[in-house]
C-alpha cells in the first residue's frame, strides 16, 4: 500500500496519471454541468416563494461546497508535506489555493446577488457569510505567504504551516461566529435550513455539486502537471517528452 | 534549560528598557485609536457607549498587532536569531521566553491602562472587570498566535501588512469572544461562558504555538 | 569528529554544489577556498543546518545530524557574515546574554574583553562602536562557551593588522587544545604550527 | 530633474511589481479591519450604519499608516537612501517621486475598493461619491504627511509605532473633515466646504511637506 | 579639488577626531589608514556631507561645501559599508535606476556588468547574489557616471582576489584619466603608476 503511494507520488507517475484522468473528469464534469445547467434552469420548478431567483442555489451552493473542500484537500496535502515530505503534495496544495479562494469568492459573490431580492441588502453579518468571509482571507493570506518567499522549498514549508494552522482555527472560526451572530439576533434571516427541498431541484443540485468537483479535480490536475513540467525542467523524463513533442 | 529560558526572558526585558519606545508606544497607539473614533463617529454618547467593547477590543488587537512585527525583526536583522536556532536548548522553550517578554512588555501595560479608556468611552463601570480578565487571557493568546505569523514573515522586507493579513483571521475568534464578553457584561448577562471559551484558547495556543513558531523561525532564516 | 558526505544543496532550481565531502578529526583545521559566489557560505550555513540539505548527510561524532542535533548544537559555535550583537547592549552585556543562551556560565568575561582588546568599550553601547570593533565581540563570542568545533565565515572582516593577528592567535590555540575550525577568508592568513587542510568549492 | 522624477518613480514601481505584497497588503488590510469592526460590536444593521463613515475612514487611515513604513525603510537599510541624499538632483522632487509612487501603490487600491465595503457596511448608496472623493484627496494628503513621519522614523529599530505616534496627530484634521463629508452626505446634507477643506489641506502638504521630508531624511542618515 | 581644513567630528561626547585637514588634487589618490575605530568611516561620511562638521570646512574646487552641494554631488560618488543595492532588482536594472538617479544616461551598461564580472548574473535577483557579487555591482555603479570624485569606504570587503585586481585596476584608471580617490582597507592594495598618498587617522 505504502510502496504504491510512493510510486505515485513519484512526479513522472503521477505525470502520467494526471494526462489520463484530467481528460476523463474533464468528459465527466462537462457532462453534468451541462445536464444540470439544464435541469436547473429549465425542467426544475420555479419556487413558490423565491421564484426565479432562487435557481442562483445551483451556482451558489456547490461553490460553497467547494471552497470548504478545497481547504480541506490543501491542509491534508500540506501535512503530507510536512511529515513525509512529499513534493507532490506540495504542488497540489499549491495549485489548489487558487481555486478555492475563486470558489470562495464565487459563493460570497452568488451569496451576494441572491441576498438583494431575499434579504434588499447586498451583505449581512450573518454567521455563515461572515465565517466564508474569513475563509476567503486564509485563502488570500496563504497564496500572499507563498508569494512573498522568493526560494522555493522555504515558501512552501511556511505555507504548509500556515494551512495547518488555519485548519485548526476553521472550526473555531466557524463555532465562535455562529455563536457570536445567534447571541445578538434571533434566527431572522437564516432562511437557509428550509429542511425539505423537493427532489426535482435536489438532482440538478447533486449533479451541479459533483460536476464543480470534477471541474476542480481536472482543472488541478492540469495545473499540477504544468508545476510539474516547471520544476522538474531539467529532469530527463520532461526533455524526452519535449522532444516527443507531447508535454 | 530553565537558565536559557530566564537569560532570553532578562535579556529581551534590558532591551526593552533601554528602548523605552517598545513598550511606550503601543499603548500610545491604543490610546490613540481608541480616541480616533469618537473623531471619525461623531460626539454622541449613546452611540459611543454601544460601540466601546468593540472599538476597544479592536483596538487593542491592532496595537498587538503593529507591536508583534519586531517580535523577532531585530532579532532577524542582526543575526541574533541564527544563534538562537543554534543553541543547545529547546527552541520552543526560547520562543516561549521571547513571547512571554514581548507581552510583559506590550500587552501587560495596555491591560492597565485600558479601565481609563474604559471610562472615555462611556463603558458602564460593571463591565471594567470582565474587560481586564478578557484582555489579559485575549492578549496572550494573540501574542501566542501572532507569533507564528511573526516568525513566518521575519524573513520578508515587508512583513509587517503581510503579517496582519496572515494573523487576522486567526484572531477573531478571540475578538469575538473578548468583545461579546464585555457586551454581555455591560448588559448585566452572564459571561462564564465567553471567559471559559477564551481560557480554552489560550490553552490551545500555549500548547500548539510553541512548535510552530520554531518551526517557522528554522523555515524563515533558511 | 565532523563528518560530511556527498553533500548537495541548491538555491532555489541552482545547485551550489553537489557531490562534496569531507572528514574533520580533533585538532585540525579546514580552509574552504573559492571565488566570489562558489558556494562557501552556503556550506558553512548547511553545515550548521541552517540550510537544508538536497542530498547527503552530515555526521558528529558518528550520529547522523538532524538526529543528533542538541548534542551538536552544545558543542559547535557559527560565526557568520552578520554579527548578532544587540546594538543596544554593551559588548559585556551581550557576551553575558550569549553564553546564558548556550547554557555556559562559569566564564572570564573580562578576561576575554581584555583579551580581544575591547577592554575601554565594554560598558559603551554597541551602537557606538565601529565596523572592526563589532566584529570583535563575535570574536570574543568564541571563547565565552568551551565548544569543540568553530564555524567562521570571513572572520577577518573589518579587522586590522592587530585583528587580524587575534584571529590568527586564537585558532592556534583553540586547535591546540583539540578544537578544530573551520573557516573561510579571502586573505591569506598565516597559523604556524597548526594542521591547516584546504578545501576548494567551485568549478 | 524631470528625468530623475520618472527614472525613480519608475523604479519604485518596478519594485512593487516585483514584490506584489506591497500593493496587495494594505488592501488587505483595509478589508480586515473593516470587517473586524462588525464582528467587534455586534452585527446589528442600524448601527453598522451610523458609524460606517467613520470605520471607513478609520481603516483607510490606519492602513496607509501601516503602509506608510515601508517607503523609505527598505531604501534606508540597503543604502539606497544615502545614494539618494547624494543625487545632484533637488531632493525634494525625488522624494515627491518616492511619494507619489508610494500612493499609487498602496492609496489607490484602496480607493477604488472602498465601495465594495461600504456597501458591506451598509452605507446609504448617495454618500458613496463623496466617500470616493474625499478618499481621494485624504489619502494623497495622509501620505504626504505620513511621509515626513516616516523620514523621521526611518533610522529607528522600530519605527512603526513611533511613525503611528508622530503622524497620527497630523491625520486628524484629515479625518475629521474626511468622514464628516460622508456623514453629511449619508443624512442629505451639503458637502461642500468639508470637501474644500480637504482640498486645501492637500495643497499645504503638497507644498510644505517635500522639503520637510527632505530635512527629515537628511537627520535621518547621520 | 577637495580641500578639507581644520575638520573635527564628534560622535555623541567623543571626539573621533580634531585638526584634520587635507587636499586632493585631481589625478590623487588618499588612502585612510588607522586601526579599528580610528574614525575612518567617519571621515567619509563627514567629507560625503552625511554627517555634521563639529568644526572646520570643506570645500570643493575653492567654494566651501554646504553651498556648493549640488555641483559637488553631482562630481562625487560614494560607496560606502552598505551596499545601496535593490536585493529585488537585478544589477542591471539596479545600475539602470542608480544612473539615472545621478543624470547619466548614455552609458554602455552590458560593458559595465561585463567589466565587473557578472555577465552570467545580469538578470537575476540580487537576493540571490552571494557578499562577492554583490559588492562587484557597487563597483559597477562607480563606472556608470562619470564622477571626479570616488569615496570608497572599504571597498575590498568580501571580494576574492580577482576582485580585488579588479579595484585596483578601477582605480589606477580613475586617476590617469585625472579623477581622485579617497579610499580606505585594511588590506594591502598595490597600485602602481599612480599617486598614493596616505593619510594617518586616529592617535
Ligand atoms: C454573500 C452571501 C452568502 C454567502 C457567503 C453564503 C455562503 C454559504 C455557504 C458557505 C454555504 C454552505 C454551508 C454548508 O454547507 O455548511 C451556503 C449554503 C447555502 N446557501 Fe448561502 N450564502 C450566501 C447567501 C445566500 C442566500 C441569499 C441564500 C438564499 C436565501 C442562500 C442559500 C443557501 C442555501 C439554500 C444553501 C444550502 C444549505 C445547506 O446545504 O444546508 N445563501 N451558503
Ligand atoms: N537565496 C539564494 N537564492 C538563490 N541563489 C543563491 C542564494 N544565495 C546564494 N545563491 C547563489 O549561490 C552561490 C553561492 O553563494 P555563497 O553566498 O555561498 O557564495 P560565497 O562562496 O560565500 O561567496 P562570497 O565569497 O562572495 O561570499 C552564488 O552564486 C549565489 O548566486
Ligand atoms: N553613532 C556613534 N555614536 C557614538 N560613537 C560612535 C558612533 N559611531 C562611531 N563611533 C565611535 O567613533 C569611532 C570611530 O568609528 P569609525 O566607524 O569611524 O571607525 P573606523 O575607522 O571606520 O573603524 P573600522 O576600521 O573598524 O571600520 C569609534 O571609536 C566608535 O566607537
Ligand atoms: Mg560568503
Ligand atoms: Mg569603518
Amino acid at each position: 500500500m505504502f510502496q504504491w503511494f510512493h510510486r505515485l507520488a513519484a512526479s513522472k507517475n503521477f505525470y502520467r496519471l494526471a494526462e489520463i484522468l484530467g481528460p476523463l473528469f474533464g468528459v465527466l464534469g462537462a457532462i453534468l454541468l451541462t445536464l444540470g445547467v439544464y435541469r436547473g434552469l429549465f425542467v426544475a420548478p420555479t419556487d413558490y416563494e423565491q421564484g426565479e431567483s432562487y435557481r442562483i442555489i445551483y451556482v451558489h451552493v456547490p461553490s460553497a461546497w467547494m471552497s470548504m473542500f478545497v481547504y480541506m484537500v490543501m491542509a491534508f496535502c500540506s501535512a503530507l508535506f510536512l511529515i513525509w515530505k512529499m513534493k507532490l503534495a506540495d504542488i497540489i496544495a499549491e495549485v489548489s489555493a487558487p481555486m478555492g479562494a475563486a470558489f470562495t469568492f464565487l459563493a460570497l459573490a452568488t451569496g451576494s446577488l441572491w441576498g438583494k431580492p431575499m434579504w434588499g441588502t447586498w451583505w449581512e453579518w450573518d454567521a455563515r457569510l461572515t465565517s466564508e468571509l474569513i475563509l476567503l482571507f486564509l485563502y488570500i493570506g496563504y497564496m500572499a505567504l507563498r508569494a512573498s518567499i522568493d526560494n522555493r522549498g522555504s515558501a512552501a514549508r511556511a505555507a504548509a504551516i500556515l494551512a495547518l494552522v488555519g485548519v485548526v482555527n476553521i472550526p473555531i472560526i466557524h463555532y465562535s461566529v455562529e455563536w457570536w451572530n445567534t447571541l445578538h439576533q434571533p434566527a431572522s434571516i437564516t432562511k437557509f435550513d428550509t429542511p425539505s427541498i423537493h427532489i426535482s431541484m435536489l438532482v440538478p443540485l447533486l449533479m451541479m455539486a459533483l460536476g464543480f468537483t470534477f471541474f476542480y479535480f481536472t482543472n488541478m490536475l492540469s495545473r499540477a502537471r504544468s508545476v510539474i513540467l516547471e520544476r522538474e525542467a531539467n529532469n530527463n523524463w520532461v526533455k524526452d517528452r519535449f522532444r516527443e513533442n507531447r508535454l | 534549560m530553565g537558565g536559557a529560558f530566564w537569560a532570553l526572558l532578562k535579556r529581551d526585558m534590558l532591551l526593552a528598557f533601554r528602548r523605552r519606545a517598545d513598550w511606550l508606544n503601543p499603548l500610545v497607539f491604543f490610546v490613540i485609536v481608541v480616541t480616533l473614533f469618537p473623531l471619525g463617529i461623531g460626539p454622541d454618547p449613546g452611540l459611543l457607549r454601544d460601540i466601546a467593547p468593540g472599538v476597544l477590543w479592536v483596538a487593542a488587537l491592532l496595537a498587538t498587532l503593529l507591536a508583534l512585527d519586531g517580535l523577532f525583526r531585530s532579532d532577524f536583522d542582526d543575526g541574533s536569531l541564527e544563534q538562537l536556532l543554534l543553541s543547545p536548548q529547546p527552541l520552543s522553550v526560547l520562543v516561549l521566553a521571547k513571547v512571554l517578554a514581548h507581552w510583559l512588555v506590550t500587552g501587560l501595560p495596555l491591560l492597565l491602562l485600558s479601565p481609563l479608556l474604559a471610562v472615555v468611552m462611556q463603558l458602564q463601570v460593571v463591565a471594567i472587570p470582565v474587560l481586564l480578565v478578557s484582555l489579559l487571557v485575549g492578549t496572550l493568546t494573540l501574542s501566542l498566535v501572532g507569533a507564528i505569523g511573526a516568525a513566518l514573515t521575519v524573513g520578508l522586507q515587508r512583513g509587517g501588512v503581510l503579517l496582519a493579513l496572515l494573523v487576522l483571521p486567526l484572531f477573531i475568534p478571540v475578538l469575538i469572544f473578548g468583545s461579546s464578553s464585555v457586551i454581555a457584561a455591560a448588559s448585566g448577562f452572564a459571561v462564564d461562558a465567553q471567559l471559559y471559551l477564551l481560557g480554552a484558547l489560550f490553552l490551545l495556543a500555549l500548547v500548539l504555538a510553541p512548535p510552530a513558531i520554531a518551526a517557522a523561525l528554522r523555515i524563515s532564516t533558511e | 569528529m565532523l563528518l560530511a558526505q556527498d553533500l548537495a544543496v541548491f538555491r532555489g532550481e541552482h545547485c551550489v554544489f553537489a557531490g562534496l565531502g569531507f572528514e574533520l578529526r580533533s585538532g585540525e583545521v579546514l580552509q574552504l577556498h573559492g571565488d566570489n559566489g562558489s558556494g562557501k557560505t552556503t556550506l558553512l550555513r548547511a553545515l550548521c543546518t541552517l540550510l537544508p540539505l538536497e542530498q547527503g548527510t552530515i555526521s558528529w561524532r558518528g550520529s547522523a545530524l538532524p538526529g543528533a542535533r542538541a548534542q551538536y548544537f552544545s558543542e559547535m559555535i557559527y560565526s557568520g557574515h552578520s554579527e548578532a550583537i544587540k546594538s543596544d547592549l554593551s559588548p559585556r552585556e551581550n557576551l553575558i546574554a550569549g553564553a546564558a543562551l548556550r547554557g555556559s556560565d562559569s566564564i572570564d568575561i573580562d578576561a576575554i574583553i581584555e583579551r580581544v582588546g575591547l577592554s575601554d568599550k565594554a560598558e559603551l553601547s554597541c551602537r557606538s562602536l565601529s565596523a572592526g570593533q563589532r566584529r570583535r565581540v563575535t570574536l570574543a563570542r568564541l571563547l565565552t562557551s568551551h565548544t569543540a568545533l568553530w564555524v567562521l565565515d570571513e572572520p577577518l572582516t573589518s579587522l586590522d593588522v592587530h585583528g587580524r593577528a587575534l584571529v590568527e592567535a586564537l585558532i592556534v590555540e583553540h586547535a591546540k587544545q583539540g578544537g578544530s575550525v573551520i573557516y573561510t577568508t579571502h586573505q591569506p592568513l598565516s597559523l604556524d604550527g597548526c594542521d591547516v587542510r584546504s578545501l576548494k568549492i567551485g568549478l
